[in-house]
């Protein structure tokens, strides 16, 4: 389990996060590699399906973000 | 309540003779004890068909969705919210309707009496405040406040907050009452035994979809469990899925529920489907202090944006 | 309903924030990892194949 | 026939003993209700319950069952071929199960096992069991079993019979597997002559218990578009919310849906239980739904049952009056009031205009 790394989707607004996602990426910060991003053209488009699916799908976490 | 029936019929008649509705939604006589059955009346020659006794519980706003007549239906308290809702979300129109509202004092639980007798439950009369049980060999006086669905021994809206007619003078609404003793036990669970605990509450769940359907909220055209672009929930009896299922059907009435039993009455095996939307109106009234469909003209806390709004969960 | 809290986080980042998303994507990394895997709302594979 | 007289006090020493060469299933007391479930080690069926909740159907017909399992992984040599699930077909016994119950399987047996087609999951399940019947002493006010086909002591779809007298069972032994397990629990005295006929008064008096009776005898002479038009649906659908509680508590509702689910690179083929309440029941690829409304659904259900079925297998209707479907119903749809506006349906007589 020690090597276990968790799987967390990521839904980030085109807007927002996405955007500040990109940019990280341009200023080549690092951060961790557990997430997979899935963008969404606003937050508003999120719902309680998203989730549930996710971790039925085996995501270990979910994260929304605007 | 049984005194309200000649009422009831009487405003039934009239409407219908003036022509202000061409339909009169209520119940009549079940085929079997403690049971009604919802029907219509569109000819002023048959409201005697219609009853009103403490087996009323089916919610009749569940039948005026989409509806296009001008119907006179008869509301409860929990009705009457519902109707509410209804109007907030554009399913019926005001001015189709007109409401007959009829002050309440609860309804019977008959999961409970049956569960009460190894015996059938051959007849069941009601008296004032007492229910008399009759089976082979049997025969038992009950005082009906002990025998009230849960959710009606905890209402305080008995009386319907939106009503053309009345059938009877209002009732005095129940004061100070505990309405989430149950959430609050299971708030205190940590998440394993909270897990547990609603694990075995949906074990029995044959996904007949009975809480879905017999629910005023639950409209949609598709629901998300018959949507198959993409297929959220998959059909088998998979845990994951009955679970998905209820989590979301859950959710889907946050805001929304009039917590009006009519998903608990309606489930053949007896879950407590109830545990869930609970929570969500517990959580609604103190956040927002919100109870769907008392307001007629505001808007539900979910489709609206006040500053007060919490939101210490967004980092 | 059983469901851990740390599971599902929620924020608020504009796209100039590079900074804060760096930091918050490090917090909810961690959050899970402290909660461990998913094993309960995970459709168990054995039962699908 | 032989019948073989149980004391009561040896009942469950004989079914300790087919424990092991039976798989059991029977009604065990719930919080709120009897249901069949399959017996553990030493525990004992109920015997003393009106009916079950939900029907035994499951006991054959499980509501999902998986029929093949599948690899989509390239680098498996079988990928993307159908392999047989593994299934387990060994002996199982079903105690106590009422005799509409029983009967009921008959009729599914219509559907499952034709000449031309045969549902191999549905049948080998059915051989491998042996039902032993519990026979009804006090049936429900709910229950039209006698003018449904069966009765409280019908014998079809059984193997044993066992009557309840007093401080005995007697067991009918009605066919050879019924006498099998007969012999493996070790039951096997005689009853005298007088069991036959004490049988005979038990089913008698019984019979004259069944409070409500339906009329089918016309049914096969209406006309099936008339019936299909008749007014009264818009009616007896109104209450309808289309929940699939009747269907799924049926004995005798067959229908079922086929689905593949994948994970990952495996996927099964499995088999569950629809239901003609549902609005995805006979949706089309192209979103037309040819039962589109709630009125569609319900007529369907009763005129499978009471009109298509009658004319297809000329074999009375497609129910055995368990009265499920009629204590179960949420909003109080009672079948026995549809059938006999249908049975005694006259398009002339009715003043409404036909739509």
């Amino acid at each position: 389990m020690s090597d276990w790394e968790p799987k967390i989707a990521s839904f980030l607004c085109n807007w927002c996060s996405y955007g500040a996602a990109d940019l990280a990426g341009v200023g080549r910060m690092e951060y961790p590699p557990n997430i997979r991003v899935i963008r969404i053209p606003c937050t508003g488009r999120m719902s309680p399906k998203f989730f549930l699916a996710a971790l039925t799908q085996g995501a270990d976490g979910v994260w929304v973000s605007g | 309540m049984l005194g309200y029936i000649d009422k009831i019929r009487e405003i039934s008649k009239r409407l219908l003779d003036e022509g202000r509705v061409d339909m009169v939604i209520g119940f009549r006589k079940g085929t079997m004890p403690m049971m009604n059955e919802p029907s219509f009346v569109k000819n002023p020659g048959e409201v005697s068909k219609l009853v009103w006794d403490s087996n009323c519980g089916i919610n009749l706003a569940n039948y005026l969705t989409d509806r296009k007549e001008k119907i006179g239906v008869i509301a409860k308290g929990c009705d009457s919210r519902n109707i509410v809702t209804h109007i907030l979300e554009n399913k019926i129109k005001r001015d189709k309707l007109v409401i007959i509202g009829v002050p309440c004092k609860g309804m019977i639980d008959r999961r409970r009496i049956t569960a009460m007798f190894d015996a059938e439950v051959r007849e069941v009369n009601e008296e004032g405040d007492t229910i008399t049980v009759k089976g082979p060999g049997f025969e038992k006086k009950l005082k009906k406040s002990d025998l009230l669905q849960e959710n009606c021994s905890t209402c305080i809206h008995r009386n319907p907050v939106l009503y053309d007619e009345l059938a009877a003078p209002l009732v005095e609404e129940q004061k100070d009452i505990e309405r989430y003793a149950e959430v609050r036990r299971i708030e205190a669970m940590s998440p394993q035994e909270k897990w547990q605990y609603f694990e075995d509450l949906i074990a029995p769940c044959i996904r007949c979809y009975a809480c879905r359907n017999a629910c005023p909220l639950c409209y949609c055209p598709t629901c998300f469990v018959d949507e198959s672009r993409p297929q959220w929930v998959g059909k088998s009896q998979d845990e994951t899925d009955i679970r998905t299922f209820h989590f979301l059907r859950a959710y889907h009435c946050a805001g929304r529920c009039t917590d009006c039993g009519a998903c608990e009455r309606a489930c053949p095996v007896g879950i407590k489907v109830r545990q869930f939307t609970g929570k969500l109106n517990k959580d609604c009234l103190e956040m927002f202090g919100w109870e769907a469909g008392v307001l007629p003209d505001e808007r539900p806390p979910l489709d609206t944006f006040k500053p007060g709004d919490p939101g210490d969960f967004i980092k | 309903m059983g469901v851990e809290p740390g599971r599902l986080s929620f924020s608020w980042i504009s796209s100039a924030e590079s900074t804060k998303f760096v930091d918050v994507v490090k917090d909810v990394t961690a959050t899970v990892k402290a909660l461990g895997p998913n094993n309960n709302f995970k459709k168990a594979a054995d039962k699908v194949a | 026939m032989k019948v073989i007289k149980i004391n009561k006090k040896d009942w469950a020493g004989g079914v300790k003993k087919i424990q092991g060469s039976y798989r059991l299933s029977g009604p065990v007391k719930g919080e709120k209700s009897h249901d069949f479930k399959q017996l553990e080690k030493g525990e004992m069926p109920d015997l003393n319950f009106l009916n079950t909740r939900l029907s035994p159907k499951s006991i054959v017909y499980p509501q999902s069952e998986i029929m093949f399992k599948y690899s989509l992984d390239e680098k498996d040599p079988d990928h993307h071929i159908m392999k047989d699930a593994a299934k387990d077909y060994s002996p199982k016994a079903v105690l106590g199960i009422r005799p509409c119950d029983a009967s009921a399987f008959l009729l599914v047996k219509r559907n499952f096992d034709t000449p031309e087609y045969k549902d191999p999951y549905w049948i080998r399940a059915y051989e491998a069991t042996t039902f032993i019947g519990a026979a009804c002493n006090n049936p429900c006010s709910t229950c039209f079993c006698t003018t449904a086909g069966s009765g409280p002591f019908n014998e079809d779809g059984l193997d044993i019979l066992l009557a309840d007298a007093g401080d005995c069972w007697y067991a009918k032994a009605i066919t050879e597997k019924g006498e099998n397990l007969l012999n493996a629990a070790g039951w096997n005295t005689i009853a005298d002559g007088g069991a036959l006929k004490k049988i005979e008064s038990l089913k008698k008096e019984a019979e004259a218990r069944i409070s409500s009776l339906v009329s089918t005898d016309q049914l096969n002479n209406k006309k099936t578009t008339e019936l299909y038009e008749a007014p009264f649906w818009e009616d007896v659908s109104f209450s309808c919310i289309n929940c699939g509680t009747c269907t799924y508590l049926c004995p005798t509702c067959w229908c079922f849906d086929i689905q593949d689910e994948n994970s990952g690179c495996s996927g099964v083929r499995m088999k569950n239980w629809d239901s003609c309440m549902f609005p995805l029941f006979t949706g089309h690829g192209t979103g037309h739904n040819p039962r589109g409304t709630k009125l569609h659904r319900v007529r369907q259900r009763f005129m499978h049952k009471l009109k298509y079925y009658v004319d297809k297998y000329d074999n009375g209707i497609q129910c055995v009056g368990c009265g499920r479907c009629i204590r179960s119903c949420p909003v109080n749809i009672d079948i026995r009031r549809v059938c006999d506006m249908m049975n005694s349906y006259d398009p002339k007589a009715c003043a409404c205009p036909v739509k």
